[in-house]
């Protein structure tokens, strides 16, 4: 059992709740586990792009010293710290990368964390957890856990842009990534590929400005049904937000019925591999995924 | 617009420095390819697409940049940045004329005047992601 | 600097080699309890309350000749800090139903009760000397007591708090302050106190001085700031309108003695305020700041009998002002903190009372006045006390103990006040005992009231410490954060029923006047002015050179 | 930071056992055994505002100071610390910091009710600039952090000591009122997490049903020897 460093984000402790359920529940199943770290902080959800604000880089270093220092109390582990929201992975990916080459700046830093014991050396690697599934863990260990293959289930990948910006955090390539595709048929799905693949979401402009989410969310699904797809994954729990979220609204107010249920890619990990249903807490999704997989026999 | 009233003195210089500054990027890296514009998931909604916004920057025009809504409706997809041909980071430089403004007035979201049972129902990283770009 | 080790002195250090000697031959090692002759032995001969210097008789008004401590009498004696005629009654700033002087744990539970029972918030006006809360609530920390579990009852908690004021409770008001207590806790629990619970859910307990049955509810050793701070949270939610550093002076009367509403003085900009109200809840609390027989105390800041000396003077009886409660654990080391509580929870926990040799000198959870008065015996009329560098007796708290007898963490667990409070000046409790000495605590008497809190006044209801007659001659511990909720909540309750008939009549401050005539009349040397608002405690050098300006005000 | 020098007397003329603070600036000779509030005392101030219970609970005493030669901020409840010759201090009268009102029966305890009422812990920065200046010790930041975890329960056991002085108010980038912020987390785990034993609402049910009256009746009526007597020989409970 390989254990990893393992970084929540405040999503998904909340509304979130079984994107990380699924996630721990299957990571141990691939004897690659997710250990949480203790005390964690809000790495600020998105990178600043300002060459001279260290206030908000703070949060992401601060993050990855305590990583460190709970690699420390793991076993059988790496310095790497994992993420499952790829809005984190880019965050810390870029600030770990800034640290590496702007020591001053990380002094500068590194000052303020003393008084808190807490110092970061520049030694993490910060990782998604498909990052861990792909490279790893590998597919094929992935499709010999498979108890209950998701036959019927067309799905399309959308990314998000997170995953694959810049070029810093990106994971895999960024015009043609592959990696939730190959995830998803190796759990006995199909995928259904759409251009609109990283078509921004509107990302936090759901406070301030829904329609910007609204307009995006109307393209990105129309897109996605026309080529015939049922449903779609994610990696990122504000995509999944405003997919779900604006989809269900436009539900609501067009009366429109055709609408793509949102998994993300630890659910459908958990599903295909046993788990049980309650994990995945698609209560908490705005339309529910359970109408879809027992159409298709998935959900017994 | 005419070029005969196109100022370029010393306050011009500074808001181009300042900009250059803050987002780390040499704006007359810039030869208005216009690409990050066609790849913007939103530039349908910009008053200025970001290639223009872009020009008036290398052009000291603050006001224009100022007024626009470019820099704000940007959501920070990054798309533009991994594109330049010239390897700008495209975004950087929204966020600086962003970061610009909240230096001075630190609200272009009033978080006290939301509705609370909006923010409720939002999840908290669509708080944090917005209000690190939207407040100073 | 003095050389310390571990925040002892050298000296010190050798009687605590002794406490930690005697450690493991203590643990389980019961002390007798005193019988009832032993009890009164020691109280007669040891504690403040019984000496005769010290008291002399009260010299005019309702309670003429009455004997209480001197400090109390000079106060009571006092002339008015104003003079009457400056005030315009003819300009009203506050017109209210409800006025409540006193915005600590009864006013604040009487001003939330009284808009539960159908008062809109903008008849209640609620004065506070400082900021609301700054009361002795707050400093609460050992617990409540409640006879809520199966192996206790209403009629138990009655015995020990009785027997506790030894018999000389009003039984009407004991009964109403036992009977309701389930009550509160079910209105704490509503309203989300944090009170401690056990591995099983059920609520942690602790015995107190003189209880029978375990029933000390607590929340951590902070159980009166918990309880202080969400009840402030509901009052704001509700938004009721109250006033800081805004004491009341004096209680105004009608033509027929009734009680009307309060002249309130604002201490930063120095204007007085009129309030007229249809009923008028006196919540102000105690007297620890008058250090009585020249006690420390444990009382916070502005706890200096305003409340007693307004009501006297317009009439009101008062009870057992005779007595009053030291507990028995002040801090006694070091210097900077001689005086602030050391919660009786350490005792419950646990903590023995151990003289210079290391060994008990009383069973450690006797009633407050017999547990202070044993610790005083032994101090002045032993050699088994400790003396600190500045010449300071006292006896070892065995706090260490508590770990040895339930583990390690129950300090930190449950006395992060104490532990934080010593750690500040480089004491650890964990490992060594600490110093105390009797601290004065609090105001057993006051004005008397009945259950629904009349006052014998009209117009004038009472809560909190301020009164009398519910505690006797003694308070058990746990019974006063109870009885601020308890009263409090019948004060509010009971104004809310009396404003509908109340019309009080003309405003006056006649029955000043009346009390300048008869001070007058009694020719004493000192002339002193009363209520005093807030004690002093400037440098004679700074005393000294304070000038009085004068000052044009057109 | 600027020092009016008018009482400064040169070195050999210190009395032994003083020290010299400097009260807002201005400078004083103490005894150096005072608490700063004793010692503010010892100079002449009367307390109106900066002085509450004088124990460590009330939270009316925040102090800020510097020390010669040092750069850092400091802070204290000026009844729980000792002076230090050099200390350039100042109290703070008052913290402003918006409660919003709020009925406790109508939320739910979680991530969504705290960030409804305070959208800005939305903002916090991690940068624990809170935590470093709190005098009890409180990791405040962590326990903000835990509210936009929606881990409440863990947030009122960690802000559990708060005096609600309002230092971690003042020094926050992100301009959160934490002392407000905890209170609520407070009372949605004391209401909504922490169980009620079922005992409670049983003895609340007898005293309504009058199952005591007979007891009280025959108590209250004994003569006070009586009373004694059944004081003397009622049975205690072993702690």
């Amino acid at each position: 059992m390989v254990q990893y460093s393992y970084f929540p984000g405040c999503n998904l402790k909340t509304d979130a709740r079984g994107f990380e359920k699924s996630a721990i529940a299957v990571s141990k199943k691939l004897e690659s586990e997710l250990v949480e770290i203790p005390n964690w902080n809000c790495c600020g959800t998105v990178h600043t792009m300002t060459s001279d604000n260290l206030m908000k880089r703070i949060a992401p270093v601060r993050i990855l010293a305590r990583s460190r220092n709970h690699i420390e109390e793991l076993e059988d582990t790496l310095n790497q710290a994992v993420t499952l929201c790829s809005m984190c992975n880019s965050t810390l990916k870029i600030v770990n990368k800034e640290m590496k080459e702007d020591l001053d700046a990380l002094e500068t830093i590194n000052f303020q964390l003393e008084e808190d014991n807490e110092t970061y050396e520049n030694d993490m690697e910060v990782k998604h957890f498909l990052e861990i599934l792909r490279d790893s863990v590998g597919f094929s260990k992935i499709r010999e856990k498979v108890v209950k293959p998701l036959i019927g289930l067309k799905i399309s990948a959308y990314y998000g842009c997170m995953l694959l910006h810049p070029d810093e955090a990106k994971i895999d390539d960024a015009e043609m990534p592959s990696v939730l595709e190959d995830l998803v048929e190796s759990l006995g799905a199909e995928s259904i590929f759409s251009p609109m693949f990283k078509h921004c979401c509107g990302s936090y402009h759901i406070v301030e400005d829904e329609d910007i989410v609204t307009d995006q969310v109307k393209k990105i699904t129309g897109d996605v049904l026309s080529r015939g797809a049922n449903a779609l994954v994610v990696a990122c729990p504000l995509c999944a937000y405003n997919l779900d979220q604006q989809q269900k609204m436009l539900m609501e107010k067009t009366g429109k019925k055709d609408v793509l249920p949102i998994f993300y890619f630890s659910q459908l990990m958990a599903i295909a591999m046993g788990e049980p249903w309650e994990i995945n807490h698609f209560e908490d999704h705005k339309i529910d995924p359970r109408e879809l997989l027992k159409k298709l026999k998935i959900e017994e | 617009m005419s070029y005969e009233y196109i100022k370029f003195g010393p306050e011009e210089r500074d808001f181009i420095a300042k900009i250059e500054e803050i987002s780390g990027q040499n704006i007359y890296s810039c030869y208005q390819c216009g690409k990050c514009s066609a790849g913007c998931a939103f530039s349908s909604r910009m008053d200025k697409t970001v290639n223009q916004l872009i020009h008036f920057i290398q052009m000291g025009q603050k006001d224009r940049v100022l007024e626009a809504n470019t820099h704000w409706v940007c959501s920070s997809c990054l798309t533009c940045s991994i594109r330049c041909p010239r390897e700008i980071d495209v975004a950087a430089l929204m966020e600086a004329v962003r970061e610009y403004i909240l230096r001075e007035e630190p609200e272009k979201v009033k978080i006290s005047e939301l509705s609370k049972e909006v923010i409720e129902k939002l999840p908290n990283i669509a708080l944090v992601g917005n209000f690190r770009k939207m407040t100073g | 600097m003095m050389k310390l080790k571990g925040g002892y002195t050298e000296e010190m250090r050798k009687s605590i080699d002794n406490v930690n000697k005697t450690r493991s031959k203590r643990i389980g090692e019961v002390f007798d309890h005193m019988t009832m002759k032993e009890r009164d032995d020691v109280l007669k001969n040891y504690h403040p309350d019984y000496k005769a210097d010290g008291k002399r008789a009260i010299a005019y008004g309702e309670n003429k000749s009455d004997i209480v401590p001197v400090e109390v009498a000079d106060i009571l004696e006092s002339y008015p800090i104003f003079n009457p005629d400056d005030i315009d009654l003819s300009q009203i700033d506050y017109d209210v139903s409800i006025l409540i002087i006193g915005g600590g744990g009864a006013g604040t539970s009487a001003a939330i009760w009284a808009n539960y029972s159908g008062v809109p918030v903008d008849e209640i006006l609620v004065s506070n000397k400082l900021r609301h809360g700054d009361a002795n609530t707050v400093m609460a920390q050992g617990g409540i007591q409640i006879a809520d579990r199966p192996e206790d009852s209403p009629l138990i908690h009655y015995l020990d708090a009785v027997g506790g004021g030894h018999f000389d409770n009003i039984p009407e008001l004991a009964k109403a302050l036992v009977n309701d207590a389930p009550d509160i806790l079910r209105w704490h629990k509503d309203l989300g106190v944090m009170y401690d619970l056990d591995e099983d859910g059920n609520f942690m307990v602790l015995s107190g001085g003189g209880t029978s049955r375990s029933r000390m509810h607590s929340a951590k050793d902070y159980t009166g700031l918990e309880i202080f701070r969400v009840i402030r949270d509901e009052f704001r939610g509700l938004d009721i309108p109250s006033l800081e550093f805004t004491p009341a002076i004096e209680l105004l009367t009608d033509e027929t003695g009734r009680v009307a509403g309060a002249v309130l003085y604002h201490l930063e900009t120095k204007q007085y305020f009129v309030v007229k109200a249809k009923t008028t809840i006196m919540s102000t609390g105690g007297f620890g700041r008058l250090h009585v027989s020249g006690f420390p105390t444990t009382n916070h800041y502005g706890a200096t009998m305003d409340g007693v000396l307004m009501s006297y003077r317009a009439g009101a009886k008062l009870r057992n002002l005779e007595s009053t409660q030291f507990h028995p654990t002040g801090a006694a080391y070091p210097e900077q903190i001689v005086g602030l509580l050391i919660t009786e929870k350490v005792r419950g926990l646990g903590a023995q009372v151990l003289g210079n040799n290391g060994e008990q000198i009383c069973y450690p959870l006797e009633p407050r006045d017999v547990e202070a008065s044993a610790v005083i015996k032994c101090c002045t009329s032993t050699e088994n006390f400790i003396e600190t560098p500045t010449g300071m007796r006292g006896v070892w708290l065995d706090s260490p103990l508590i770990e040895e007898i339930r583990g390690k963490g129950t300090i930190v667990n449950n006395l992060s006040a104490m532990d934080r409070m010593f750690q500040r000046f480089g004491i650890d409790l964990t490992v060594d005992p600490i110093l105390i000495y009797p601290s004065l605590h609090y105001q057993n008497g006051g004005v008397l009231h009945d259950e629904l809190c009349h006052s014998s006044v009209s117009g004038l209801l009472i809560a909190g410490e301020v009164s009398g007659g519910v505690h006797g001659k003694n308070r058990l511990m746990g019974n006063s954060l109870l009885e601020i909720n308890v009263f409090g909540r019948r004060a509010g309750i009971e104004a809310a029923k009396e404003i509908k008939n109340a019309k009080p009549g003309k405003l006056s401050l006649d029955h000043i006047k009346k009390s300048i005539s008869v001070i007058d009349s009694l020719g004493l040397k000192k002339k002193r002015y009363g209520p005093m608002i807030l004690p002093e405690y400037r440098s004679d050098i700074v005393r000294d050179r304070l000038v009085q300006l004068y000052e044009s005000t057109d | 930071m600027s020092k009016t020098k008018t009482t400064l007397k040169k070195k050999k003329e210190e009395k032994t056992g003083m020290v010299k603070i400097y009260i807002m600036g201005q400078a004083y000779d103490v005894p150096e055994t005072l608490t700063i509030m004793k010692a503010m005392e010892y100079a002449g101030y009367k307390f109106t505002r900066g002085s509450g219970c004088r124990a460590g609970f009330c939270g009316a005493c925040s102090t800020v100071y510097r020390k010669e030669g040092d750069f850092r901020i400091y802070t204290a409840l000026a009844c729980q610390t000792i002076v230090e010759a050099g200390m350039v201090l100042t109290q703070l009268p008052f913290v402003p910091a918006d409660k919003p009102e709020y009925d406790i029966n109508s939320l739910t305890p979680s991530a969504n009710t705290i960030l409804r009422y305070f959208p800005e812990v939305a903002r916090c920065l991690s940068c624990n600039a809170c935590s470093k200046v709190c005098p009890q010790e409180i990791k405040v930041m962590d326990y903000v952090q835990y509210c936009l975890q929606g881990q409440i329960s863990k947030a009122a056991e960690e802000s559990f000591d708060c005096v609600s002085c309002g230092l971690c108010a003042i020094r926050c980038p992100a301009e959160i009122p934490q002392y407000h912020v905890a209170q609520l987390a407070r009372r949605l785990h004391g209401k909504y997490l922490m169980k009620t034993p079922d005992y409670l609402d049983i003895r609340i049910k007898e005293i309504k049903e009058d199952k005591y009256k007979e007891g009280f009746k025959e108590m209250m009526a004994l003569s006070k020897e009586k009373l004694e007597e059944k004081y003397k020989n009622r049975d205690r409970e072993s702690n």
